[in-house]
């Protein structure tokens, strides 16, 4: 099979894609032919303008839909995949008991001004998620959930004081790239705080992360939506535990 | 389960008027043949393959006949008189027609022994005809026992449009996989006008694939194989519709589908189809249907695409009730009656979802054995899609407090294309949601005793039983003729197919239906 | 103000759109970097991928948020502006009495396979639409409406019959271009059976028409969503009837 | 309009175990007072504005004060004991917290005649703001009188929160315009452990605005630019609630909001701050919305968010029982409970819409005249943005069915985005499509007796009597630390601003509180 695919509406190289979105000009024939050439900009040939609503005084909301010439080609995707084996909570016991000789000292938060823990919760915390015990349950792992709203400075004392391997950190809110913003900050502050031998392994997760983005953001692995306990201890395992 | 507190009398006296307003359509139709059932007698009895141009052997050998000695006898007389004095077995009647094509036989219409001979090979080849479709029937019986009915009512019912079979395929086992019940291939725009019915697998369709025996043959086989995948019996639905309907009955029931659309007015007031034609061709395949045990599914839905749901909602009740009267005269049992209605109230009226209730529930009562068939809203679904998916919402939900038997799932693309294969996972997730979170809510719904709903349904029911009685003093086909169903006005004497339709001769012989109408 | 415009979700400039399309591909991560890659290439940067599906074996939906850096410029765009004035059915037959001192010829028709009457009925029968009246209300305008899945031969005889001053088609089917097709046969069978001076204004309405492709097409004018029986009314006067 | 059939004796012996359960802890807050109450007072009694580095002068003052007497016997004594002994008018309090600041200015706890004085000048001086904020209230009422109310029940309530003010007036314009009754400005993440109120206007916030009074002021003069166009009275909503919450209160009494979100354990639950700090500032809160005429909204949805909808639902029956008690002890009315609860039941749980409607009736049938307010699904909301909007219509609709008096209308783009606009227009459509079809249905929703609905709203009742005696055992703060609430634990002695809570000492003195408990 070939490796370039194109969109699919209802006939294999169809090339079919629904598009919305918003337009800050009051609705007339003009507003229909603007939004029509943004959809040709994007690569929508032939683009069928199929609504277009105003909203207030000067803003139209459309809908498209139409064919795009781009190609897919599925050779040339980047993608973060999992590099170490998944592990089970009694072989991740059994490494670090044999690898460590000692507990395997883990840090999390949710840092900044973000207060969604659910997501570091489900990680962490016992009760974990998708039928999957959460990094507590694990008797090797040693687990010091900060909780929300932790400061940089507090996140890096605290992963001092518990001589942290592994520090976890959980950002949700995206809005004006607060996300990036604080991860940003927090790996400078590591860096900062301690050399490069004595760092913990940083590691950030939430549901709008781009995976491929942990070089630019200083961090070791970034972990997005749907991530399970499992993958997250088999990761620590893999880069902090000799085989 | 009675929540309108109708009056039994005036449902008695409407279904009264409906009889006497389809009784003569009914006389009319036994009184007269069309090409397309002369045909279908012919596939019936053997008759397969087309000619180097695509036309079908039936048409050439059918043509034949006419050409010869008309239409009025029949042509099963003139083609197994001709049979005999060519010398072929029953089983050559595909040659029969090659040689009639070629202009090497002549035919008659014979008389006497030759008559009664000609009579007696044509029964017993017709007969066989109909015992395949018994043996497709009794495969349907054995393979709903080994994997199962849908679990739930309303039955979940898709259609695939892509105008090429071999896409059609994957995207209705994708559909089956996602829960759907019953699949519907619509058909190519334009095939309800051709007098013949294409053969072969077809890639080209528009906005819809061809029908033709081998795309039923290769559907059925494909839902066949994700029956056995998904332990429970995925139906087939086409159209016996058109000039065809007929032939499309018999190629159903021969190729095991399981439902299909069939409506008494259909083609005459969507597809300008001469009222006389559809009326006898309308009779002969409910025949076949009936003997298959294929659903039909009938047409209200189409009546509120081009008139108002809420003012000419009582139209709807009118052709239910006369539908049902055809469909039992043909021989169909209630279990077979997919009487059609919609859900197309402007959403801008106030009250719409109540005053859909409201007619929902009257066909629910009206017809309490009939396995409705609900249709999603289409005329006023807009480019919007968000909007279009929450009001295909609100159409499942009010399926599902109403108790309607076969639920046709909505787009959220309606307005814009045929359903892309996403829009239909995006429609069955919305119907899986609807019947999973709310399935049991009819449990709370009791319409307020004397309140809005009873009373709308109750007033339906009064205007529909008026419009039957102006109805059975002017004729069905004077009503027809003045625009009352959908304001489509379709004069007797007007529309296409009418040449093909002829008044029984004295003599006129059908084995098939003398068949059908003894068993 | 400028002419430029971006798309807005909820600030100024942001350039905020929502996508969605299938990929025949089944869904993993490399599903999901292809999806990425088609967004990129439509412009979107930063594109979040918020929803993955698969459908059956080998499709997988997506939904698509995201900026999009192209730029609209509303100086730029083309629409086809009324460049007609649009009359009250009175002054449409005024004009007509006045210029044509005769009825003027309309034959309508949807052609092809395709049967949707609803929209050519709402221009030409009395009823109208949007509380307009249809064509068939002027008293100055005769009108044949020859209804649905007419073929072009017959609608070219009818028009030679009719002396028609303008033909009107409707074509709502659009699946393979049905549409394009149809209307290109019947202008170029027009062209074949008249000459030039003889032949009748054609006119093509539907709800999918990219009113810009009339020249493409060979008609004289194309209407599309929302059209109301007064706009063709006038467009009529003012092509066919001298000042 | 029962129809749950609750057991009267139930629903009392519920309410009397949560006045049980709720005594004890305002007990504590009658004897307790915090930096954010006195600074509340200073505020009523006029400072205003903030130092060049954005701290408010109530923040310096009061600071000020602390360093030198301690908090427990209220900031009022030392301040206008100190206002009158640097010969200031009661006019220039803001003058001397700036003197204050630079240092130049003692404290100490008055006694005897200065004592009076400074007592009698604080209570006029607090006063004077009380009766500030009565002329909003009364100008209020005069525009309600003039524009009216919305026309429909529920009330239609939208969130802005782009972070900027200067975005939000116009986005919240074109919300009311298309239908909104109230808006709501999220505030910027983080603000709610800031330990001032940030001042001015203000354009950088994160997933929200940040609520400062100008703020304030600049959105309520444009909604009462929309009231005027509209001729319907647009209501504003902000949030007392975090550290600052009763100077919020007093910021919003002053500035005419209408509806404050104000719960008595949010801020403990969601952002870690101390139970007792909370309890305190949450009681002298509600009694300046009780004075301001200040619709509370309280936050039991968020409950749901991070506890099963299911297992959990008799949490929520609980607080509200519990946020109805120290409401009414606040001086609260009926009118101005604003209870939460919301639809969070995953969408996969078979009948889950029915069990919505079971939970929804059973907080409409405990609480009567309350306007609850009826939070959408965010928890189960998906990337799935089509789903999602069918989501919010079926809430939409539980809503109309249920009789909720606030509907916060709920955006298909929850789990992707803070709304945009057309995520914003497009909700309000759902909404007028659900309450303009199906606004009525309740009329026909009738519960089976002893049927599905009837018996889990028993159940969670049941189940939320049984939580209640265990609560009045143990005491409410230890099932506050045990996690009894949202799964959150929150022990009595941990959690933000605990430094900012003394008890009071004997000659404690409050002039806002003393007035506000005379009305
Ligand atoms: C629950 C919730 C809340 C709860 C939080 C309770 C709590 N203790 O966490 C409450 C009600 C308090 C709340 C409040 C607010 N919320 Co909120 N909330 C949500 C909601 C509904 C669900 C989030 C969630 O719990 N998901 C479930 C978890 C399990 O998923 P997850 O976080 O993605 O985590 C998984 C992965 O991402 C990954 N992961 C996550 N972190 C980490 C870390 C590591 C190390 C690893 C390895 C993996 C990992 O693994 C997890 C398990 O698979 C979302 C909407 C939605 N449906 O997504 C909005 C949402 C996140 N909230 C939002 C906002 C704006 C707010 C508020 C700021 C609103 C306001 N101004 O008042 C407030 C304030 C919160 C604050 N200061 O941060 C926005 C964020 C918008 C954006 N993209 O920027 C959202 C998207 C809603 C919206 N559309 O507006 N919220
Ligand atoms: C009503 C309807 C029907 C009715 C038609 C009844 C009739 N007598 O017309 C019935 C039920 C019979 C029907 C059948 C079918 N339909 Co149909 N139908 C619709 C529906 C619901 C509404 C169309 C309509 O009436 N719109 C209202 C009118 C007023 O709007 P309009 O046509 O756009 O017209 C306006 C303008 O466009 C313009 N205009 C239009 N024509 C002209 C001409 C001129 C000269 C001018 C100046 C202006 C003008 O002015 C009009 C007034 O403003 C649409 C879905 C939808 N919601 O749009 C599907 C739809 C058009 N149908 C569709 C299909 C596929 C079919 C079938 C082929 C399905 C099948 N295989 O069985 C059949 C067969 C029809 C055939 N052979 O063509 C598809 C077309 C897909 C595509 N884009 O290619 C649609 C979009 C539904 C879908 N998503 O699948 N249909
Ligand atoms: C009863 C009935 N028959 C037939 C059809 C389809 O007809 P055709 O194949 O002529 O487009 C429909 C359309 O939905 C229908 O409802
Ligand atoms: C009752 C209540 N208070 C406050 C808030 C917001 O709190 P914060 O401003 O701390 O984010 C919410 C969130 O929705 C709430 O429900």
């Amino acid at each position: 099979m070939s490796d370039i695919v194109r969109p699919y509406g209802d006939t294999t190289g169809d090339g079919m894609v629904q598009l919305s979105f918003t337009l800050p000009i009051a609705h007339d024939k003009r507003a229909e032919g603007a939004a029509l050439q943004l959809a040709g900009k994007m690569g929508m040939d032939p683009a069928m303008l199929v609504h277009a609503k105003q909203m207030g005084d000067g803003f139209t909301f459309f809908v498209v839909y139409g064919r795009v010439n781009h190609l897919v080609d599925t050779s040339k995707v980047e993608v973060v995949e999992r590099d170490f084996p998944l592990l089970s909570a009694k072989e991740v016991n059994a490494l670090v008991k044999r690898g460590l000789r000692r507990k395997l000292s883990v840090v999390g938060a949710c840092i900044g001004t973000d207060a969604h823990t659910v997501g570091i919760d489900a990680i962490l915390n016992v009760k974990g998620i998708a039928g999957e015990k959460g990094l507590e349950y694990y008797r090797e792992l040693k687990v010091t959930n900060l909780g929300a709203q932790v400061t940089v400075p507090e996140l890096v004392a605290a992963a001092q004081r518990e001589r942290a391997d592994a520090v976890l950190v959980s950002q949700v809110v995206t809005q004006r790239d607060a996300h990036l913003h604080n991860t940003r900050e927090m790996s400078a502050a590591f860096r900062e705080a301690l050399p490069a031998d004595k760092r913990p392994l940083l590691v950030v997760g939430g549901p709008r992360f781009d995976e491929s983005m942990a070089g630019e953001l200083g961090v070791d692995r970034i972990f997005g939506r749907g991530t399970t306990p499992g993958e997250v201890a088999s990761y620590l395992v893999h880069e902090l535990v000799q085989p | 389960m009675a929540k309108l507190d109708l009056d039994p009398a005036l449902v008695s006296r409407a279904r009264e008027l409906a009889r006497r307003a389809g009784q003569p359509v009914v006389d009319l139709a036994r009184s007269h043949t069309t090409v397309s059932v002369e045909r279908a007698v012919l596939r019936l009895a053997g008759v397969t393959g087309a000619d180097p141009d695509g036309i079908p052997w039936v048409n050439r050998l059918v043509d034949a006949v006419v050409d010869e000695v008309g239409l009025e006898h029949g042509v099963a007389l003139p083609v197994f008189d001709a049979l005999a004095r060519e010398g072929l077995p029953a089983g050559d009647l595909t040659l029969l027609a090659q040689k009639a094509a070629a202009g090497s036989v002549r035919f008659g219409v014979p008389t006497g022994k030759a008559a009664t001979a000609a009579r007696k090979v044509a029964s017993k080849a017709t007969g066989a005809g109909l015992k395949a479709i018994d043996r497709r029937r009794a495969e349907r019986d054995r393979l709903i026992k080994r994997f199962g009915d849908p679990k739930q009512r309303p039955w979940i019912y898709l259609i695939v449009a892509t105008g090429d079979i071999y896409e059609d395929i994957p995207q209705a086992q994708a559909a089956a996989r996602a829960g759907a019940d019953v699949i519907a291939v619509i058909r190519s725009t334009g095939q309800s006008l051709l007098d013949y019915v294409p053969e072969g697998p077809t890639r080209e369709g528009f906005a819809g694939t061809y029908a033709t025996q081998e795309n039923f043959r290769l559907m059925r086989a494909a839902l066949d194989e994700s029956s056995r995948e998904l332990k429970r019996y995925v139906r087939l639905t086409n159209y016996a519709s058109g000039l065809c309907m007929p032939e499309m009955a018999t190629l159903a029931g021969l190729e095991r589908l399981d439902m299909m659309l069939n409506d008494s007015m259909y083609g005459i007031l969507f597809r300008d189809i001469n009222p006389i034609r559809t009326f006898v061709d309308q009779r002969f395949s409910r025949q076949v249907h009936a003997r298959a045990g294929i659903i039909i599914n009938t047409g209200e839905d189409n009546y509120l695409t081009t008139a108002d749901a809420v003012d000419e909602a009582h139209t709807v009740t009118v052709s239910q009730l006369l539908n049902e009267f055809f469909a039992h005269e043909a021989g169909l049992a209630n279990w077979q009656l997919g009487l059609g209605h919609a859900f197309e109230i402007n959403p801008e009226v106030p009250e719409s979802f109540r005053l859909e209730l409201a007619h929902a529930l009257l066909a629910r009562e009206l017809f309490p054995d009939a396995p409705l068939k609900w249709m999603p809203p289409t005329k006023h679904m807009t480019g919007d899609v968000f909007r279009g998916n929450l009001l295909d919402g609100f159409f499942n939900l009010a399926g599902a407090m109403t108790g309607q038997g076969i639920l046709l799932v909505g787009m959220m693309t309606e307005a814009v294309v045929t359903p892309w294969l996403s829009d239909r996972d995006i429609a069955l997730q919305n119907v899986r949601y609807v019947l999973g979170a709310a399935g049991g809510l009819h449990e709370d719904f009791v319409p307020a005793p004397g309140g809005f709903i009873q009373q709308r349904a109750n007033l339906v029911l009064a205007e529909a039983v008026r419009l039957l009685e102006k109805i059975e003093g002017d004729t069905l086909l004077q009503a027809i003729a003045e625009g009352t169903f959908g304001i489509m006005k379709r004069p007797a004497d007007r529309g296409k197919g009418l040449a093909g339709v002829a008044k029984h001769a004295d003599d006129y012989f059908n084995p098939a239906t003398e068949l059908l109408e003894a068993s």
